[in-house]
């Protein structure tokens, strides 16, 4: 299928519109799941008690098995609904870092420290 | 079109009118039917939505030619907000039911002189010269607007329509370029440009009709009005004397092909094959040239 | 003169397609037959287009296809009818319908002009909507609407206003219809036998 | 190094106020703002400015799908030496002296009253009734250089980096809740919509050019460059090559919107 249609887009010269409004609202989309992933995860972190090298592992982990249910989300035609994959996993790779920093670090305070 | 439920309540029919809101449906005769069977008696629980709601209501009740429920809405809102600018307008919307259009134009120029960035109140005087059936009005009117607001894709569409309206194709087709340079991948805007210069008529015209044509079903091959017109513009090329003899073939190629597509179009959707495709097959014979 | 009649159907099925499209302008054809030189039958019309009259691509195709269709049953084309967007307007000599009413008046030099009447379209449909002119020695000339037969006649109206009230313009597919969909059936034929069904009620 | 213990109490008044606070100042100021934001004025020529700008920008971009004549046509209306809009058409600059400009003054004051001087006043009581107390501890190891900045308000020399005090805390939060506020505040917000509703109202484009001479001198530069090269040629060609595959249903305009 893929293959198809990647030929069929070679011989239109490589027309491809993208539909502004639709790449916005599919950005803010996974914008919303990926803070609420670190949001989670960092509690989740905090809960257990990982510390150190332990807790980022386990953020890269949420990052990766967030961006994989993405994919599986769309499925085979991910292209009709980002323009790129790697740019769904590593956009706000930071951004996320510091909701879970801070989510780890107070689930942890609470539990843990005390 | 779903049907409405008889007995919803009104958190449902809040929750559908703020969809139909948000993604700028209009269905005028069903938002009134859900204001007058639930949302009228729970107007206070709505918050400070109940303004949104009365706004939809008065649009929807205008189309209807509801004028009661129209004015009940414009006096809640003017009485919440009454130097609000948009209330203004729906004043003058109501006044316009009422075929008042003077006042109704008074109040738009009220609006006008007070915000002269206000897009809106232009384009409602535009629509009350339009209603009075003043075409030439309207549209040195809508020009003058669309000095100002150059990228006002609703304005250029309905200059369009207001040119077709007295024929004048080439005007016409101004404003649908207009609209392409906005929207290069809107098949149905390639597809009208075409029509347009199909209409004008001309050797020149009838090429670059095919030419949209063919952009047309490029962009979206389902395109059955496209399909159409791209086997009347290569019928008409191929049979104009100015064509030269080293294009004639390329479009008699074209005009075969399309025809082709015409019937497949026809063979995958109609599963039964019953009359309908023996008078689409008697077009095509009358259409397609003898290649 | 000639005499004109009009069909229960092509009655109905004008006022149908009218209001279906209350916001915008319509038009369509009147297939008819002419049993001696001095009686016109309408019997039955193809509804055409709401979306945009004044580009002729499609106005041509539809004519060829109706023509077709009309040859195929023995009728002719025997005139025009449209509804105005303004509700004021009943004028027939719009740019839009002008070049189509012509076309019609090359193949059959006695065809009829039928606008509906926006102001009489009321919910009670109480009242005959259409207004209809004939071309006779070059001209456009407004017909009496006495001298207008409508199968019918009082029963008519009320077979009408039954068919609006059970919403049954929404299954009316016009040509503009027919081409954002092909499946769609714009000869209308079941909604034909709906038609003839109410019509025989109130017969 | 000893295991540091902390009183629950600390957790109870110091630690989980300063989040709770946080939070609650950071939605307070988020419908201050709205409360105080104000429909800012614009000129009429302003918009029609920057509505021309758009026009010319598209005209740039997209110009290949008209005809030749319709492109030329245009850029002769904006670029034309006597008639050009952009030769015409002559603006005055825009003020942009806060001084002078007293919109713009009461502009920037509301953007600090609803930013700056919320941080500062929470900042200083949080620091004034909560200070010297050490509230957690990160997870992770840090090194001497995060002390500064994690253990403000504490002067321990020995006291591992890892440790955070009352000050340092409020800070972290300030930053990390950033994120959760659109999750909460982006979500079926009545306010959010309704002002939604007057941008639109009140003309689409409202991105100004600061100063109109000079980007209608650049924009008359950059369509004076710009070529045209029709995009439909051979489009027929096109359609004739593609015999095989454009029965499969596609549309080339993806407009899908995810399920996500």
């Amino acid at each position: 299928m893929s293959g198809k249609m990647r030929a069929k887009q070679d011989k239109l010269d490589d027309i491809i519109a993208y539909s502004e409004v639709a790449v916005r609202n599919n950005a803010a989309v996974v914008e919303y799941c990926r803070i609420s992933m670190a949001a989670l995860s960092g509690g989740t972190a905090g809960l257990l008690g990982l510390t150190g090298f332990y807790g980022f592992g386990f953020y890269i982990f949420a990052i990766l098995s967030l961006w994989g249910m993405l994919l599986m989300k769309a499925g085979g035609q991910w292209k009709k609904y980002f323009i790129s994959r790697r740019s769904l996993l590593t956009n706000g790779f930071f951004g996320g870092l510091f909701t879970y920093v801070l989510f780890w670090t107070f689930l942890y305070g609470m539990v843990h420290v005390y | 079109m779903c049907e409405i439920d008889d007995n919803l309540n009104w958190t449902e029919g809040r929750d559908i009118l703020r969809n139909w809101r948000e993604s700028l449906e209009r269905r005028s005769k069903d938002v009134v039917e859900i204001w007058e069977t639930v949302l009228m008696y729970h107007i206070d629980k709505l918050g400070n939505e109940k303004y949104l709601v009365l706004e939809q209501v008065c649009f929807a009740a205008l189309d209807c030619y509801r004028l009661p429920l129209a004015e009940y809405c414009v006096k809640a809102l003017m009485k919440e907000f009454p130097g609000s600018s948009r209330v203004h307008e729906y004043h003058a919307m109501y006044l316009e039911a009422l075929e008042m259009y003077n006042e109704a134009l008074e109040v738009l120029d009220s609006i006008i002189k007070r915000d002269e960035t206000n897009a809106a109140p232009r384009k409602r005087r535009v629509a009350i010269l339009k209603a009075c059936g003043h075409i030439p009005e309207a549209i040195k009117e809508l020009t003058e607007y669309l000095k100002k607001f150059m990228s006002d894709q609703e304005g250029w569409h309905e200059l369009c329509n207001l040119y077709l309206q007295e024929q004048e194709y080439s005007k016409a087709a101004i404003c649908i370029e207009e609209l392409i340079l906005h929207n290069p991948h809107n098949h149905l805007l390639h597809q009208r440009y075409a029509e347009i210069k199909y209409s004008q008529g001309g050797y020149e015209n009838m090429y670059i009709a095919k030419a949209y044509f063919c952009q047309a079903i490029k962009l979206n091959p389902n395109n059955i009005r496209a399909l159409y017109g791209l086997l009347l513009a290569t019928n008409n090329l191929a049979l104009s004397l100015k064509c030269p003899v080293s294009q004639k073939k390329g479009t008699i190629k074209l005009n075969e092909w399309v025809a082709g597509q015409i019937e497949k179009q026809y063979k995958n959707k109609i599963a039964d094959k019953g009359n309908d495709s023996k008078y689409i097959e008697g077009l095509l014979a009358q259409l397609q040239l003898e290649g | 003169m000639t005499d004109i009649t009009f069909s229960g159907r092509a009655y109905a099925k004008i006022i149908l397609h009218a209001a279906k499209y209350p916001h915008c302008a319509i038009n369509g054809l009147l297939l008819g037959k002419q049993n001696n030189s001095n009686e016109l039958q309408i019997i039955d019309v193809a509804p055409l287009f709401h979306i945009c009259l004044h580009v002729t691509p499609m106005s041509e195709v539809a004519l060829t296809m109706v023509e077709q269709l009309a040859l195929n049953q023995g009728l002719i084309i025997a005139g025009y009818y449209l509804a105005n967007e303004n509700i004021n307007d009943t004028s027939t000599d719009k740019p839009a319908h002008r070049g189509i009413s012509e076309k019609i008046v090359e193949h059959f030099n006695h065809a009829l002009i039928a606008v509906v009447d926006n102001k009489k379209m009321t919910v009670g449909m109480n009242m005959n909507s259409l207004k209809i002119s004939q071309y006779l020695d070059g001209k456009w000339k407004f017909k009496d609407p006495s001298s207008i037969n409508y199968e019918g006649g009082a029963n008519l109206l009320e077979a009408t206003y039954h068919l609006i009230r059970r919403k049954e313009y929404r299954n009316l597919v016009d040509f503009d219809n027919h081409l954002d969909n092909i499946s769609l059936d714009w000869q209308n034929l079941k909604l034909n036998e709906k038609i003839d069904e109410v019509l025989k009620n109130y017969q | 190094m000893a295991e540091l213990l902390l009183d629950p109490n600390i957790r109870g008044w110091v630690f989980l106020p300063i989040v709770v606070i946080t939070f609650l100042v950071g939605i307070i100021r988020h419908y201050v703002s709205i409360l105080l934001s104000s429909q800012k004025k614009v000129e009429l020529h302003q918009v029609q400015d920057s509505q021309v700008m758009i026009r010319s920008r598209l005209l740039r971009e997209n110009g290949q799908y008209i005809p030749k004549t319709a492109f030329l046509s245009r850029r002769h209306f904006f670029n034309n030496e006597e008639t050009g809009y952009f030769k015409t058409q002559r603006r005055a600059p825009v003020s942009q002296n806060p001084v002078t400009d007293p919109a713009m003054m009461t502009d920037m004051l509301k953007g600090n009253v609803t930013n700056v001087l919320p941080m500062v006043l929470i900042g200083g009581w949080i620091n004034w009734m909560f200070s010297g107390f050490v509230t957690t501890k990160v997870p992770f190891p840090l090194t001497l250089r995060f002390k500064p900045m994690l253990q403000r308000g504490i002067e321990l020399v020995t006291l591992d980096a890892a440790w955070v005090s009352s000050a340092s805390w409020y800070f972290l939060n300030v930053f990390g809740l950033r994120s959760i506020y659109t999750l909460v505040l982006g979500e079926n917000n009545a306010a959010d919509t309704s002002r939604h509703l007057q941008d639109q109202v009140s003309g689409a484009a409202m991105s100004m050019p600061p100063n109109p001479k000079a980007a209608f001198k650049s924009e008359w530069e950059a369509l004076e460059i710009c070529e045209h090269n029709w995009a439909l040629n051979g489009v027929d060609d096109d359609l004739l090559g593609l015999r095989n595959t454009s029965d499969s249903i596609e549309n080339m305009y993806y407009q899908s919107k995810s399920g996500l």
